[in-house]
């Protein structure tokens, strides 16, 4: 049916896309493939990866699936490239738009009680949040932010409820 | 702990509150309270004295922490107030309850931004792959009808005729130029060699050049079965002499 | 000397870098170690991806190395992306070269009264169009074109007639 091996056509796909590749535009590329055949041959590749010693695999993220590479490369890695850490205001910020999203930059404010033009910026500048046009501007979380922070929805994120109760009462 | 020594160390520790939430919910966890007892505790003159303190020293607030001064400011005297006169007015009773309200929501994402930075895996620990050539995408399938919408939108703006008559009929000398040429290397030339592209309209503009030469005499045509190859066959008594009608000037 | 195997921290750095990865960079992150290795160990790695069957390669570019898909998996590849569409420009441009190819780019120039360089070039990158050389250049549609618009010939063309019908005189 198809011209390669559908194993390989997967993990052809995944390489291919910047981020985490959504199973449905998979399932989309290969039809008569199912979202646990996706998953057992995913499996099967990151077998492969690890039997032969490979310094990658896949993950999950954001509905998908992504290339990320094995934990003990990273202080390789990191000579290459600056580690991205962001200041505890934009986790702030960010936090506020994962939770109260889609949210304008005077809701973000009003909780937090201080501006965040700036940590906005930077997060819309480092594609963690998405901007929806209009008047105001609202702001929601983008896929990156899903696949920085390994979720594969914001349904995944702790209820803020459950906060209260893992840290009591202040 | 003397107010002294308290303000000390709030101007040690000023960079670490994001806000003036951040500092409130700061000392009621130092003063071990809950928010729910903001107003019994000596937080509000707290958080005064340190602003005050920070003042002092002039170091450039955030204009929030001020603003945030002057509401405890007011709050105080009015719930001062509200218990001298012994007044219900929810108007006074209110304004607590919002602050209240607001230190909540606050540590609410305060805790979330904290455990957002412990969930943090990419670029830590784990690095995505990096980008790579995009492959191109294909081309998406069309209609000839947008060819052709395309056409009626040159017309439209220049008033050109894309596919004139007038470009059939320069085609066709064009053409007709083309065989004459190639006669005089050879005696004999087939319709196809002379194509160039075949496209369906350049046949014909070759078929009616054939004819039209045929009609001035420069060229015999010959097919010598159904469907086989039409050949011009230069006649030789009319390629020399010019004749009184140029054979270029195709009506 | 390293935690990992050297070649696979070669292999992370290529896999983890954005483009080419210049040798100099991983020579950088891996004193001691030469050019010669590095390209060794970079034949080693593709004999591994191509004896365990994976759908990428590394490949040399611009002094340096990068990840790229294997051939065979291209078209999958693509169907990922949405198809690219052709502007209204483009397709003024495409109509004139399909009825009055081939011709050159001042012919097309005079009969849409602008200037058609970079749809032609559009034309050319996508191979909707080919180009005879010769001084002008003349543009003829190609092969591709008449499968993007599903058609067995140029023949196949409405014809002029069919056009008057259509579209009445201006």
């Amino acid at each position: 049916m198809y011209t390669r091996n559908v194993r390989e056509i997967i993990e052809a796909l995944i390489f291919s896309s910047d981020g985490a590749l959504e199973i449905k535009d998979i399932l989309k590329v290969l039809p008569g493939i199912s979202e646990n055949e996706v998953e057992s041959m995913v499996n099967e590749l990151n077998k492969i990866y690890d039997e032969t010693g490979r310094s990658f695999m896949i993950t999950r993220a954001s509905n998908g699936y992504m290339f990320v590479s094995r934990d003990g490369y990273t202080q390789y890695i990191k000579a290459l490239m600056p580690p991205f850490r962001l200041s505890r205001a934009s986790l702030e910020v960010l936090a506020v738009i994962a939770y109260k999203g889609p949210c304008t930059k005077q809701d973000i404010d009003l909780i937090r009680g201080v501006d965040s033009s700036s940590s906005l910026k930077t997060l819309v500048h480092h594609e963690l949040v998405n901007v929806i046009a209009g008047r105001p501007l609202r702001y929601v979380t983008s896929k990156k932010f899903l696949e920085v922070f390994g979720l594969n929805s914001l349904s995944e994120l702790p209820d803020l409820d459950q906060f209260e109760e893992l840290f009591g009462k202040a | 702990m003397s107010s002294l020594q308290a303000g000390t160390e709030f101007v040690l520790r000023l960079p670490r509150f994001e806000g003036p939430l951040d500092l409130l919910l700061y000392l009621i966890e130092k003063n071990r309270l809950s928010i729910e007892e903001l107003e019994l505790c000596p937080i509000i003159d707290q958080y005064l004295e340190y602003i005050n303190a920070v003042r002092r020293l002039n170091i450039e607030l955030a204009a929030e922490f001020l603003d945030m001064a002057s509401y405890l400011l007011w709050l105080k005297s009015s719930s001062l107030i509200s218990i001298n006169s012994g007044t219900e007015d929810s108007e006074l009773v209110n304004p607590m309850a919002e602050l209240k309200e607001m230190l909540a929501a606050y540590r609410g994402i305060k805790i979330a931004a904290r455990n957002l930075n412990e969930r943090q895996l990419l670029y830590r620990e784990r690095f995505p792959k990096g980008r790579t050539p995009k492959v191109e995408a294909d081309v998406s399938k069309m209609d000839i009808m947008a060819i052709l919408k395309a056409i009626a939108s040159i017309r439209e703006r220049t008033k050109h005729y894309v596919v004139s008559i007038k470009r059939d009929r320069y085609h066709i000398r064009e053409i007709m130029g083309r065989i004459n040429s190639m006669l005089q290397k050879k005696k004999k030339v087939s319709l196809v060699e002379v194509a160039e592209t075949r496209v369906k309209s350049e046949i014909i503009a070759i078929f009616l050049a054939a004819l039209e030469l045929s009609k001035a005499s420069i060229v015999r045509l010959v097919q010598k079965s159904i469907y086989g190859t039409i050949y011009m066959v230069r006649r030789s008594e009319s390629f020399t002499s010019q004749n009184k009608r140029d054979p270029l000037r195709y009506k």
